[in-house]
C-alpha cells in the first residue's frame, strides 16, 4: 500500500477514533452510575465511519445524524464538556440539557442534529444540501443513515430527490447488521443496501465501514465529485457493534464467532495500526495520544458534574407562553 | 370595526384597489416576499409552470425562475423535510401539500422535526418554514380531500396555526407567516380561493401572527369563527339582525398564538356563545376555546357555550350528504337562538 | 406471430378495453352535464393495462386500484349499473354515493379500491397478500400504482416486505409518463422505474403498456410465478393518457407530437386489430360487441339517473353516534 | 365500587390470582385471543424472538410461530398499512408500533385509510386491526420518544381509542378490541407496564369498549383522569381525603366510544370538576370533555371546570423539567382545593 498519509493526517484520524471510543466507553459507565439517563445508544465499533467520513468534509459542510450519533457530533469536531453536560441532563449542554442523547446537535458547525426517529433526518440533510446550493455555497450534506433507517420509505424518497435535483448529499448507511435484533437479511431480500442506490439512479460502493482509510478514501473521491456536481452517492459501510442495541441491551442474538471476527477488525486497533505502520509512530506516540484524550474525557466529566441544574424557573420563562 | 393593532391602522384607512380575489392575495403575498428577501422559496407539486391546483403559484416560476419555485414529485414526507433542512441553514421555504388530508403523510416531519428542532437542540436552531395547505368539504371531493384537520397542528407545541377567512387576511398573514422565526402551518380553505374583498394597497401589509379580528360588531352573542365559517357567520349574523339579534362575529385568525383576550373581551359583552367550526365536533378546536372560556369567564355566561360543529363522520361523496355534514348558515342561526332561549323560534 | 389466443379470449379482452373506452367517454358527457361532480379521472389510453392484467388474475386474486380507478373496476368484472350509480353519488351505487369516483370499490370480487391518495393502496395490497398466504390461499394481489405513486415512500417500503416476506404480489407500475404535469424524467433521473425492483431483489421488466396482449403475457407468467412462491413481481407498463390529468385539465403540456404517436398504438385499436387478426373476427362482429357495450352503458346510466336519491335522514341514522 | 355492566359481574366477583402486571396482563389477552381464533395475528419491530421492548409479546413466538407473530423492518407505514390490508381480506392483525411518538408515521394510513374505508366503500368491507401503541413521559426519553397523543386519534371518526389504566383493564380492554370490527388504538403508559393488580381469573374476561369506571367514589369532585393519570389521581385523592376531601376518580377507559353518562352523573352529584390529564393543554381530550360537560350539565356547576395538563411544550431530557411539564400528583391536589374554593390552602 503506497502512503499517502502524513503522520499528523493519521494522528487525527486516530486520535477521533479513541476519543469516541473514550467518550462512549466513559458514558456507560455514567449511565451505570446512574447519572445518564433515558437512552443510550454507542457508537462503538463504527467509530472509523463517523471519522473517515467527516475526515473528507470542509468546514462549510453540513451533517445529519441518527439516534447513535455521539460519533458524527465527535468526529464533527464538538467539544466534550458541552457533549457531556448535555447527555447528563445539564444546562451547559449543547441543547441546555433539553435534547440529551438522542438529540445532540452542534449547529455551529453545520451538525444538524442526532434524531430519535430512525430515518428522520435523511430528508433533512437533502434539504441542508439544497438549501446550500441556493446560497451559492459549495457545501456537501453528509446524511448519515443506518440499515433500519434505508427501510424507512423516505430513504427512497429523499435519495430520488437528491438524484434528480443534482443534490451534493452523500448518503452513508452504517450496516451494523441489525436493527436491534432484526438481522438486515431479514429485514430484506437483498442484504447489500448500497445496490438500491442504482435504481435511482445513483452510483453506490460497499465498503469496510471498519476501515478508517477506505472510509475516508471513498468519502473523499465522492465529496469531490458532490462538489463537482455529480452528487448524490452512496456509501454503504459494513460494520458491527460492540455489543447490543442500547446499554441495557445485552445483545444475546449476536453470534460470537461474529463478535470474535469484527472485533479483530476492530476500527481502533485499525486506526492504531495505520498510526503506526504508515504515519511512522511510536507506541508511546500512541500512548500519548491516548492519555491526552483520556484526560481531555476526564475533565469533560468534571465539567458536567460541576456544571449547574438547569432550574425549572428557568424553564417555564423560557417556555413562556407558547412554544 | 377591527381590533387590528395601531400600526395596522394606516393599512385600514389607506385606499382600496377594489376586490381582490383571496387566491390573488396569496399571490401577491408570496411574490412580495419572493421579491424582498432572496431566502423565501416555495416548493410543491405542480406549483411552477401549472400555477398550483389553485392558482395560487400562478406566475412566480416565470418571474422567480425553476430555482425558487420548484416542482416536486409526490414524495411529500420527503420534500417536507427538504424544507426543514432549508430552513435549519438560512432559508425560509414555502412547501405546499395539496390538500391538508396529504398531511398526513408529513406528521412525522411537522411533528417530530419541525415542531421539536428549535426546543430539542436548546434553541441552537430555528425552523422558519410556512407549510401551506388547503382543508375543507364543498366540492364533492369524498372523504380524503374534505377534511378540516387544524386541531392536529394546534396540539402540537412548536408550530403557529393560522387560518385566514379573507383575502386581506390571507395577505397580511402569510406575508406575516413567511417572516416569522416558527413553523406556521398555514391553512387556506377551498371555497374561499374565488371570494374577493377588499385587500389594503400599502407596501408591506402584514398582520401580526396572535391578532383576532372582529369581523362584525354586536351586542347580544358572540360568534366565534375561522376560515370559512366565517363568511357563513356572517352571512347567518345578517339574518338574525333581522329579527333583532345582533351577533358579534369574532375571528380569530390565528389559532396559534391565539387572542384569547379579544375572545374573553367579547364574551364578557354578550355572555352568550356560540363557536362555529367545520372539523368535526369530536375534539376539535371549538372545545378547546370553550374551555378556555368556561375557564375564564364563567361567571359572564348565563348559560351553555354552544358548539355548531362538522358531525363525526368522514365527509361523503355526495353533495346533499356532504353539505349535512358541516355547519350551514341555518345551524347557525339556530344555535344562536337557542343559546338566546329563543327555542319558540326553532 | 404465433397464435395461442382463442377467439374468445380475444373478443373478452375487447369487450373489457371497449367497455372502459365507453364508460369514461360517457362519464366525460355526464361530468360536462353536472351530473357527476367532484374529482374524474379518466382512465383512456391505458386500458390495456387493467384489462391485460385482469385476465391474467383468478377468481380468488386481489388488487388494489388508484384515484384513476375505473379501469381496474371494469376488468375486474364490476357491474356497470353500480359503477354509474356510484359516480353519480347514488344509494345504490357500490359504495352508497358515498365515496364516488376516487374511492370505488368492489370487495365481492376482491377489488379493494380506489385510492384518493397517491400510493395510499400500495401497503395495503402487500397486506392482502400476506393475509391470503396465513389463511392458506393461493391468491396473488395485482397491486396498481403510478409513476407518481412509485415516488411515494411506501412503495419502496412495501416493495421491500414484500420480497423480504416472498410475498404473492404483482406491482403494476402504469407509467403514463406524467403525475398531472409533471413529467417523469423531471421526477427522477431514472425514468427507466422498473429499475428500482433490482435494488430490493426483485425482478422488474418495462413493457408496452398499450399492448393488452404484452401486458396479458407479462402478468399471467408473473402471476404464475408469484402462486409459485417466486413473488413478489414487478411490471412498469409504459402508457400514456389521452388527455390531461383529470376532466378539467386541458393537459396543454402534452406535446402533440407524444399525443400522436400514443393514438396511434391506441390500445383499444390494437385490441381491436388482435381481435380481427389474430382471433379471426369481422367487422360486423367487432361492430356488434361495441353495440352491445354501448347498450350496457345506456343501460347503466338509466339505472343511474332512475336510482333514488340517498337520504340526509338515513344517512344520519346510519352514522349514528359514532362512526 | 365500579360501574361495570351486569355481564362483568361475575369477573369481578370471581377468585383473583394475586396481582398481575400490566405487561402480564396485555400478553395474557394477545395469548388467548390468538388461541381462540386463528384470525389474529401480531406484527411489529422486535415483537418475535425478543418479546418487544416492553416484554408484551414475550413467549407468542414460541408458542404461534414466526408466521403469527411477525417482525418487521422499520418500515412503520406499510407494515400498518400491510395491517389494514389484512384485516380487510379477512384476518383480524394487532399492529404495534413502539412509541406513540412514531405513530405520525402511519397517519396517512390510519387517518386517511383505516378510519375511512368501511364509511368510503359504503360498508362494504370492515378494517377489524388493532393498533396497540405506548405513550408518556416519564423515563428521560425526550421530546421523541415522550408524548401522549391521544386527542390526534380522539379527533379522526371511524377509530376508536382505548388507554387501560390497570392490568385487569388492560387486558379486558385488549380482548375486547381485538374482537371489534372497527380499527380500535390501542394505547398503553410506559410507566404502568410494570405496576401491579388484581385481574380476574375468569374465561375470557372482557371489558366492552364504552363503559368507563369509576376508580373511587366521593361526593366532593369528581376527578376525570385516563392511563397514567388515573394511578396518580388516586394517590392524590387519598392525600385530599386526610384533608376531608372525598374525590370521586372517573376513568372513562375507552376515549372512543366516551361513557358520556358515567361522567356527567358524576358531575351531578359532585358538581365539582376537575379533568387530569398528562397531554398538553392545548386542544387535548380534556378539552373536549369540559365543553361536553358544560353544554349538558351547565347547570349542575357552580364554578369552572379545571384541567390539570401537560404544559405546552416538547418534552425535555431533563428528569427534573421532564416531571415539571406532566401533572403530578401536587398539582391535581392543588386543582382540587381550588375548584372548592379552598384557596387558601394553595
Ligand atoms: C421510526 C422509528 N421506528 C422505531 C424506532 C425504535 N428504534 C430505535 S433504534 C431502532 C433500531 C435501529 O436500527 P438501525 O436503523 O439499523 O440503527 P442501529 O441501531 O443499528 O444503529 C429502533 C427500532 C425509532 N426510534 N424510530
Ligand atoms: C399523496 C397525494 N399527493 C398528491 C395528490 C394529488 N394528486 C392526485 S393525482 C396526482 C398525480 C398523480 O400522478 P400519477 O401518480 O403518475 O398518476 P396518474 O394521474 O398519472 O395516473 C396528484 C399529485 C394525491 N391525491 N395524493
Ligand atoms: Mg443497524
Ligand atoms: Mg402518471
Amino acid at each position: 500500500m503506497a502512503n499517502p498519509y502524513s503522520k499528523a493526517f493519521l494522528t487525527g484520524l486516530y486520535r477521533q477514533l479513541w476519543t469516541i471510543r473514550a467518550f462512549e466507553t466513559r458514558c456507560i459507565q455514567l449511565y451505570r452510575q446512574g447519572l445518564i439517563r433515558g437512552y443510550l445508544h454507542p457508537y462503538l465499533g463504527q467509530e472509523a465511519i463517523a471519522v473517515g467520513v467527516c475526515a473528507a468534509l470542509g468546514p462549510q459542510d453540513y451533517l445529519t445524524s441518527t439516534h447513535r450519533g455521539h460519533g458524527h457530533c465527535i468526529a464533527r469536531g464538538a467539544d466534550l464538556r458541552r457533549m457531556t453536560a448535555e447527555i447528563t441532563g445539564k444546562q451547559a449542554g449543547y441543547c441546555q440539557g433539553r435534547g440529551g442523547s438522542m438529540h445532540i446537535a452542534d449547529m455551529s458547525q453545520g451538525n444538524l442534529g442526532a434524531n430519535g426517529i430512525v430515518g428522520g433526518g435523511t430528508a433533512i440533510g437533502v434539504g441542508a444540501a439544497l438549501s446550500a446550493r441556493m446560497q451559492g455555497k459549495d457545501s456537501v450534506c453528509a446524511v448519515f443513515t443506518s440499515d433500519g433507517g434505508v427501510m424507512n420509505g423516505t430513504f427512497g424518497e429523499s435519495l430520488n430527490l437528491a438524484a434528480a435535483w443534482d443534490l451534493p448529499v452523500l448518503f452513508v448507511i452504517e450496516n451494523n447488521q441489525y436493527a436491534v435484533s432484526l438481522p438486515v437479511r431479514e429485514a430484506t431480500r437483498e442484504p447489500e443496501l448500497y445496490k438500491r442506490a442504482a435504481g435511482y439512479g445513483v452510483e453506490g460502493r460497499r465498503i469496510n465501514g471498519n476501515h478508517v482509510l477506505e472510509v475516508y478514501e471513498t468519502a473523499a473521491e465522492y465529496v469531490r465529485r458532490c462538489r463537482a456536481g455529480e452528487g448524490p452517492f452512496v456509501i454503504e459501510a459494513l460494520t458491527y457493534r460492540h455489543a447490543g442495541h442500547h446499554v441495557n441491551d445485552p445483545g444475546t442474538y449476536m453470534p460470537e464467532d461474529q463478535k470474535e471476527h469484527y472485533r479483530k477488525m476492530d476500527p481502533c486497533l485499525l486506526g492504531r495500526q495505520f498510526l503506526i505502520e504508515l504515519g511512522g509512530a511510536s507506541c508511546e506516540e500512541v500512548a500519548a495520544i491516548e492519555a491526552d484524550v483520556q484526560q481531555a474525557m476526564d475533565d469533560a466529566v468534571e465539567f458536567a458534574r460541576q456544571s449547574p441544574e438547569t432550574t425549572i424557573e428557568d424553564f417555564l420563562e423560557q417556555i413562556g407562553g407558547d412554544q | 370595526m377591527s381590533a387590528t393593532p395601531p400600526h395596522d391602522l394606516r393599512a385600514r384607512h389607506s385606499s382600496h384597489r377594489g376586490r381582490v380575489q383571496y387566491r390573488t392575495a396569496l399571490n401577491e403575498a408570496l411574490a412580495e416576499e419572493m421579491r424582498r428577501d432572496p431566502k423565501v422559496f416555495v416548493l410543491g407539486e405542480g406549483i411552477g409552470e401549472r400555477g398550483g391546483s389553485y392558482k395560487v403559484t400562478q406566475g412566480l416560476r416565470a418571474e422567480f425562475g425553476a430555482g425558487r419555485v420548484i416542482d416536486t414529485p409526490l414524495a411529500e414526507a420527503s420534500f417536507t423535510g427538504v424544507g426543514i433542512g432549508a430552513a435549519l441553514t438560512g432559508m425560509r421555504p414555502v412547501v405546499e401539500i395539496l390538500f391538508i388530508d396529504f398531511t398526513m403523510l408529513v406528521m412525522d416531519q411537522i411533528v417530530n422535526q419541525a415542531a421539536k428542532v428549535r426546543f430539542m437542540t436548546g434553541n441552537q436552531a430555528r425552523v422558519p418554514l410556512v407549510l401551506r395547505t388547503q382543508g375543507g368539504a364543498g366540492n364533492g371531493l369524498a372523504a380524503q380531500h374534505s377534511q378540516s384537520l387544524e386541531a392536529l397542528f394546534y396540539h402540537i407545541p412548536g408550530l403557529k396555526v393560522v387560518m385566514p377567512s379573507t383575502p386581506a387576511d390571507a395577505k397580511g398573514l402569510l406575508k406575516a407567516s413567511i417572516r416569522d422565526d416558527s413553523p406556521v402551518i398555514f391553512i387556506e380553505h377551498k371555497l374561499l380561493y374565488l371570494t374577493e374583498g377588499p385587500v389594503p394597497a400599502v407596501e408591506d401589509y402584514m398582520i401580526p401572527l396572535g391578532k383576532g379580528d372582529i369581523k362584525r360588531t354586536g351586542r347580544d352573542v358572540t360568534l366565534i369563527a375561522w376560515s370559512n365559517m366565517v363568511p357563513r357567520s356572517l352571512a347567518a349574523a345578517d339574518k338574525l339582525a333581522a329579527e333583532g339579534i345582533e351577533a358579534e362575529v369574532v375571528d380569530p385568525r390565528t389559532l396559534v398564538p391565539l387572542d384569547e383576550e379579544l375572545i374573553l373581551a367579547s364574551v364578557r359583552k354578550t355572555e352568550h356563545v356560540v363557536i362555529v367550526q367545520e372539523a368535526v365536533r369530536r375534539g376539535g378546536v371549538a372545545s378547546d376555546l370553550a374551555s378556555i372560556i368556561q375557564a375564564k369567564a364563567f361567571d359572564y355566561l348565563d348559560g351553555p357555550i354552544e358548539i355548531v360543529a362538522g358531525l363525526n363522520t368522514p365527509i361523503p361523496f355526495n353533495l346533499a350528504l356532504e353539505s349535512a355534514c358541516v355547519p350551514q348558515e341555518a345551524d347557525i342561526i339556530r344555535a344562536v337562538r337557542r343559546v338566546l332561549g329563543r327555542n319558540a323560534c326553532l
